[in-house]
């Protein structure tokens, strides 16, 4: 019952949701608004003006920058969100410890050695990613997210005391909030001596400068990216 | 009308989406199942705006050497990949809460849940 | 001639401040006594000093601050303020020395007096409001304040009574709030002023529909049948709240809002044209005839001085109505004539109550004989009441009706005799029953109140026979009275 | 330091703070919540001189990169912006508030994540009310989304867990309603910024246009809760810490009511619609809002959920006022947004105090209270007197500008709704302040708790004065708001 309700329900939903989708300008054409009104500008000064070959990387750091500001610290509040729920809560409210049925069997000795062997290269290419993410498809979060699987595999496979040794506890905090707390440097920098926050030097003849504060924030967001998708599947218990 | 739709197939395509995501979210019963709802929403959105960047013959927008005209439109592409974040860090969220709601109450069954409250 | 000055605000602000002081170092009985007879006092000086300016014609007003453009908080003392300023104030001063004695072995004395004396503050701030929501405001305030009186005792009882009172005020009070919202609406201002703020506006119905909103928010206080119905059950408070609610604060709030929605909202020209003027002097005339039916009916003392106060607050109400100046004069007067009388009664209920514990009528046989003086303050309050010359009473009838001959609508003196009667008809038996019974099982010996409660007693007697004999002796409340008439009619 | 550099530091003060917070107070409660006021101070000093500036100058903006709009993001501070103002002291109230609550009331792990939070909603606030581009938007509504989601959940509480899991269902389907819309807008003018797309959604198809507003209002209307969208918060706000009930109800069901602002001003300006059956819909759910919160309130004996309905009925005023669509309904209704902000947090927080000192939430339990903890019971009824709307508190004014809208716009009847309204909120108030004050105590110790402690009771002291001042000084903020609604009806002609 509750479910031909829903379907009715929807079914009339979708009716003024599809008339709507009708008027919208043709799907792929090349007169809509959406592709003549600010995309074109991007499109052709993008690698000149904002310092990146992939004019998407353009638009995420350098045009809409402070939409990433935003996004990253959305990730870090999910971190500090998943803690302030899995943390442990008061005495009585403990989570329930486990008996561990049996020892698991730790995973054969080909797979722990193939993992050891593959971490030098899958971090290469998480490197490789995020560097190379203005001339090519990639970034900060795509690689931050390979160099996560990596620690997240090295867990499952290696255990938890090994893939904590890559995040010291002296410096964890901060590599967590690497990616919004290099934006705020990078911003207060172009702030200070460009006049506007986020702002990149113009200027040709400073374009290095400008390449460099790319690949510093895209780095910052790797590093921070990395450490956050591993505190939140260790705090999740994924070790276990 | 039918052929206005036709034209924006993926448009109807992503709404589609959205209303199974949306049922899923009403109708199912287990915590998970309704947040996979809503993740096949958040697709369903991101589908829509990522298609709207398409535009024919279009190539992928970066520059350089043997770059061609025309190239899709990348603020779409730009928005979304904020967009991919915002839902995987909702995502990561809802899972804690789901695991800790199974931790105490030993179920995560709506109706069962409802029934303990 | 308006001039601005500083005391309409000073004596609503220096009460205040008492008031706060009772609260702080209330718990001290010494203080408690202290502030509230010095905020009492201080008061009364206050207005007093008005008093001569008032006589002269003189309009004190003192503009706090502005909400917003049109919006504000002002303090104006007209004659017809002044009035009611003096009333209130004179009867809170004896009230606090009455209750000092009568709460003596009660509870939560600081809540108690505290907000006795915020009562009678917000009650000068209704008196010297300057326009509608600084009037909506304290009328507002004064309903919050009384209800911690009202539900002194904590009762279940009195709990239910509070939340009678609560209910009743506060719709009247909502109803208050709308007619202000339209009234700003039509007239673009609050100010109230002697032609009318609305005098200027034309529009028959919306104008009636408007009337009959005002009328029934503050109506609700004033009593006027059908909206009397919590005053009856707020007799669960003790006697001293009972007397500033029946016979100053609360109903006199209410009587004087329509006063000000008559003669400063409305203006008596407007009010001639539309015809609702008449229903409410025929609904004042029902009430007045009702209550004093229903009273013949009570055996509490108290029960039976609640619908006595329906009753006689309608006069105020009728004498409005009637729009001529004679009927505006016994208006004015009675809401003195009635508070005195009136309040004369709640002492002696309170104080027979308190002295031998009876509180209903059938068992006061003899009583005479044990508190004479009470009983003779008692008997001046009935006389009063029933309207025999040389007391209050009896000038308020009188104008009353050349009020009603003025106008044309004769009816109405029936309606005062008939009134007369029904109130001899409820106080003698009394009387009859005080002096001329033999007391059932109880000695003859003299068993006066405590003087703390015998002497605001009598005092309040006294004042009823003086404002009965005294109507030519200018600076009297009486001359003011007549004052605030030639104001209003633009005499 | 020049308006931009200070607009944008509004936001990246509490950002930085909050990402450091974990950084500097590490496990030590005591040393996060430190570390969170001072940055609450030198952010509430920012937005002061913001809305001095705005006073003075009128709106302005930031180009953020230095790019202008439409082609970067822009940080726009109107006079409906100045609302940072009383989210900053909120927030600067809140977290001083927590310093004794969050450690008597959080599993103690968890407090230096609770100060990062509480910061992270802040700054996802004042992104959210400052920022001029509507994918930003999102961006800041998702940052305070999320963190109000797990403050809900901090205590642990089984009950809190799935409040959290109620409002993150709801929150997030209503956020996904919102990009919904701002693809849609993005499809049909190929702009993000608000500005641009007011300006170029003149000639766009009715049909999408129209889609957009709806789904737009239907989110934000889920995140301010008015009826029939409301069924997340009664729990959530129930069930949160006092300070997090106080900052949800206070603030961030606002952000929703803020944001049909700006997606107002984009459409006014547009001319596209006329939204006239919008703003029909709006006063009715208003209305209705108003009478079903109020209901629902009187039934509760819970004191938070009792607040908590009674946040339900006063954002029924709020959009009430907003779709009467005249200029007193609009002042009035902008006004409400602040003056509902004290009041409810002074409650809120009143009520967090009487928590902590008592242990008890029921209204029978709280027999008593009123005698052992006088400051703030007397700050609680303050509180509930203003939200009642009794002249001469803040929340007078706001009412009486509604309803005056109400008569302006020709709609009487809802100024009558208004008032009696105001009477029914006014059954459950009584209630509270009879069983503070006028019941005898059901346990006897309760006469013997302390008064609440002077961390706690500054700021709700503050808050209940404020209630007052805002009532008798009403003109400034009434004055204040005055130009941004005239030139937001002006562009409709009305």
């Amino acid at each position: 019952m509750k479910r031909a309700l829903t379907i009715a329900m929807l079914v009339l939903l979708a009716m003024p949701l599809l008339y709507a989708m009708s008027q919208l300008p043709p799907h792929g054409s090349a007169t809509s608004p959406a592709y003549t009104h600010i995309s074109p500008r991007y499109l052709e000064r993008g690698p000149e003006e904002a310092g990146a070959e992939n004019v998407v990387t353009d638009v995420i750091l350098n045009y809409r920058g402070f939409d990433t500001n935003g996004e990253v610290t959305v990730i870090f509040t999910s971190l500090a969100a998943v803690l302030a729920v899995l943390l442990a809560g008061r005495k009585g409210d403990e989570r329930p410890v486990r008996e561990p049925a049996a020892e698991p069997s730790p995973p054969s000795v080909v797979v722990r050695f193939v993992v050891r062997l593959l971490g030098p290269f899958v971090t290469m290419f998480a490197v490789y990613v995020i560097i190379n993410g203005h001339v090519s498809p990639g970034g900060g979060f795509q690689g931050g997210t390979v160099f996560g699987a990596l620690v997240i595999l090295i867990t499952v496979v290696l255990g938890r005391s090994v893939a904590e040794k890559l995040q010291p506890l002296g410096v964890r905090r901060i590599l967590q909030a690497a990616a919004p707390l290099t934006f705020v440097a990078v911003g207060v920098l172009g702030l200070a001596l460009f006049g506007d926050y986020l702002a990149f030097p113009r200027d040709e003849a400073l374009a290095w400068v400008r390449t460099s504060w790319l690949m510093v924030i895209e780095i910052g967001i790797g590093v921070g990216g990395a450490a956050i998708i591993s505190a939140i599947f260790w705090q999740m218990g994924g070790d276990r | 009308m039918i052929a206005m739709l036709w034209q924006n197939i993926d448009y109807v395509g992503s709404v589609v989406l959205f209303c199974i995501g949306l049922y899923c979210v009403i109708t199912k019963n287990n915590l998970i199942k309704k947040f996979i709802g809503l993740n096949i929403m958040e697709t369903s959105v991101f589908a829509f705006i990522i298609a709207l960047g398409v535009v024919d013959g279009g190539e992928a927008p970066i520059m350089g050497a043997g770059a061609s005209a025309p190239f899709t439109n990348p603020i779409p592409q730009a928005l979304i990949l904020t967009g991919i974040v915002v839902a995987v860090s909702t995502t990561a969220l809802a899972l804690s809460l789901i695991i800790r709601i199974y931790e105490h109450c030993g179920t995560i069954e709506a109706d069962e849940l409802r029934e303990m409250e | 001639m308006e001039v601005t000055d500083i005391r309409p605000i000073l004596a609503p602000a220096i009460s205040f401040a008492c008031t706060g002081l009772v609260f702080l170092m209330g718990r001290n009985t010494f203080w408690r006594r202290f502030w509230s007879l010095g905020a009492a006092t201080a008061k009364l000086v206050v207005v007093m000093s008005m008093l001569p300016g008032t006589l002269r014609g003189t309009v004190y007003v003192f503009k706090l601050l502005d909400f917003t453009p049109g919006i504000g908080l002002g303090f104006r003392a007209d004659a017809l303020g002044m009035f009611f300023a003096i009333v209130s104030s004179t009867l809170w001063l004896i009230t606090t020395v009455y209750a000092i004695g009568y709460m003596e072995p009660e509870h939560a004395k600081v809540r108690f007096f505290g907000f006795f004396a915020l009562c009678v503050s917000t009650t000068i701030g209704i008196a010297f409001a300057e326009n509608l929501l600084t009037l909506f405001l304290f009328y507002e305030t004064l309903t919050i304040c009384t209800y911690p009186l009202v539900i002194h005792e904590e009762t279940p009882e009195a709990m239910k009574a509070g939340r009678k009172y609560l209910a009743y005020t506060l719709i009247g009070g909502a109803f208050v709030l709308l007619g202000s919202i339209i009234t700003f609406q039509l007239a673009g201002t609050l100010t109230l002023s002697r032609p009318g703020i609305l005098s200027m506006s034309a529009g028959g119905t919306t104008l009636t529909w408007l009337f009959v909103a005002l009328i029934a928010g503050f109506g609700v206080k004033a009593a006027i049948m059908p909206l009397h119905g919590w005053l009856p059950s707020a007799m669960v408070a003790p006697t001293p709240v009972s007397a500033l609610l029946h016979a100053v604060a609360v109903v006199k709030a209410g009587a004087f809002g329509i006063l000000r929605i008559i003669y400063n909202v409305y203006g008596v020209e407007l009010l001639k044209q539309l015809q609702v003027i008449s229903w409410l002097a025929y609904l004042a005339a029902f009430t007045i005839l009702a209550g004093s039916f229903i009273a013949i009916y009570q055996d509490n003392f108290k029960r039976r001085l609640a619908y006595s106060t329906v009753s006689q607050l309608s006069y105020i109400i009728l004498g409005a109505a009637l729009l001529t100046p004679y009927g505006a004069t016994a208006a004015i007067a009675h809401i003195a004539n009635q508070a005195f009388a009136k309040i004369t009664m709640f002492f002696v209920a309170g104080s027979i109550q308190r002295t031998t514990g009876k509180t209903q009528i059938h068992e006061l046989a003899g009583i005479g004989y044990r508190m004479p003086f009470t009983m003779a303050a008692y008997t001046v309050a009935a006389l009063s009441f029933i309207g025999v010359p040389l007391t209050a009473g009896f000038v308020s009838k009188w104008y009353l009706s050349l009020g009603a001959l003025q106008s044309g609508q004769w009816w109405f003196v029936i309606v005062m005799i008939a009134s007369s009667l029904l109130n001899a008809a409820y106080w003698l038996p009394v009387i009859y029953l005080a002096y001329f019974k033999a007391p059932v099982g109880a000695t003859l010996d003299i068993h006066e109140a405590k003087p703390t409660l015998l002497w605001p007693t009598l005092l309040c007697a006294l004042y009823v026979i003086l404002l009965g004999v005294t109507t030519q002796v200018p600076g009297l409340p009486f001359s003011l009275a007549q004052a605030a008439v030639r104001f209003v009619f633009g005499m | 330091m020049t308006a931009s550099a200070l607009l944008v530091g509004l936001i990246i003060v509490p950002l930085a703070g909050a990402v450091l917070t974990p950084v500097v107070g590490g496990r030590d409660g005591a040393r996060a919540c430190g570390w969170a006021t001072l940055v609450m101070v030198v952010t509430s000093g920012i937005a002061a001189a913001l809305v001095v500036h705005v006073a003075q100058v009128g709106p302005f903006s930031a180009y953020l990169g230095g790019w202008e709009p439409p082609y970067g993001i822009e940080l726009r501070f109107d006079e409906f912006s100045a609302s940072v103002a009383i989210i900053c002291l909120l927030g600067l109230l809140a977290v001083v508030f927590s310093l004794r609550y969050a450690a008597h009331e959080l599993p103690p792990v968890r407090i230096g994540t609770y100060y990062t939070l509480l910061l992270l909603n802040l700054t996802g606030m004042l992104g959210f009310v400052v920022t001029g581009d509507v994918f930003n938007l999102f961006v800041f509504m998702e940052i305070l989304s999320l963190s109000g989601y797990a403050l809900v959940a901090i205590s642990g509480e089984r009950t809190a867990e799935m409040a959290a899991f109620k409002y993150l269902v709801m929150g997030a389907v209503s956020s996904l309603l919102v990009l919904f819309a701002i693809g849609l807008l993005y499809a049909l003018t190929g702009s993000l910024n608000m500005a641009d797309i007011s300006a170029r959604l003149s000639g766009a198809a009715e049909a999408p246009a129209m889609l957009a507003l709806a789904l737009l209002t239907t989110g934000l209307m889920v995140k301010a809760a008015l009826f029939p969208l409301h069924v997340w918060l009664p729990d959530a706000h129930a069930i949160a810490p006092s300070p997090v009930s106080a900052l949800l109800s206070g603030l961030v069901v606002k952000t929703g009511l803020l944001g049909l602002i700006r997606v107002y001003q984009i459409y006014y300006g547009a001319k596209v619609l006329d939204l006239s059956a919008l703003n029909t819909v709006l006063v009715w759910l208003g209305a209705i809002s108003i009478v079903m919160g109020a209901f629902f309130a009187i039934f509760q004996e819970d004191i938070k959920m009792m607040l908590a309905y009674s946040t339900i009925s006063n954002i029924g005023y709020i959009v009430m006022g907003l779709g009467l669509a005249s200029q007193y309904g609009m002042i009035g209704a902008t006004v409400h947004i602040f003056n509902h902000a004290l009041i409810k947090a002074t409650l809120f927080l009143g009520a967090g105090a009487i928590i902590y000192r008592t242990g008890y939430r029921n209204l029978t339990d709280l027999r008593g209270v009123g005698r052992s903890m006088p400051f703030t019971t007397a700050a609680i009824s303050v509180g509930a007197i203003s939200i009642v709307g009794m002249p001469p508190t803040a929340g007078f004014l706001c009412k009486w500008y509604i309803a005056l809208g109400a008569v302006q716009a020709g709609h009487p009847v809802f100024g009558v709704a208004l008032v009696f309204g105001a009477l029914f909120i006014f059954v459950y108030y009584i209630r509270m302040v009879n069983s503070f004050y006028f019941q005898q105590p059901v346990h006897p110790e309760i006469l013997e708790v302390k008064e609440a402690p002077l961390s706690m009771l500054v700021p709700i002291l503050i808050l209940a004065a404020l209630c007052l001042v805002m009532g008798l000084l009403g003109r400034i903020p009434l004055s204040f708001i005055e130009p941004a609604v005239t030139r937001l009806l002006g562009t409709v002609g009305g």
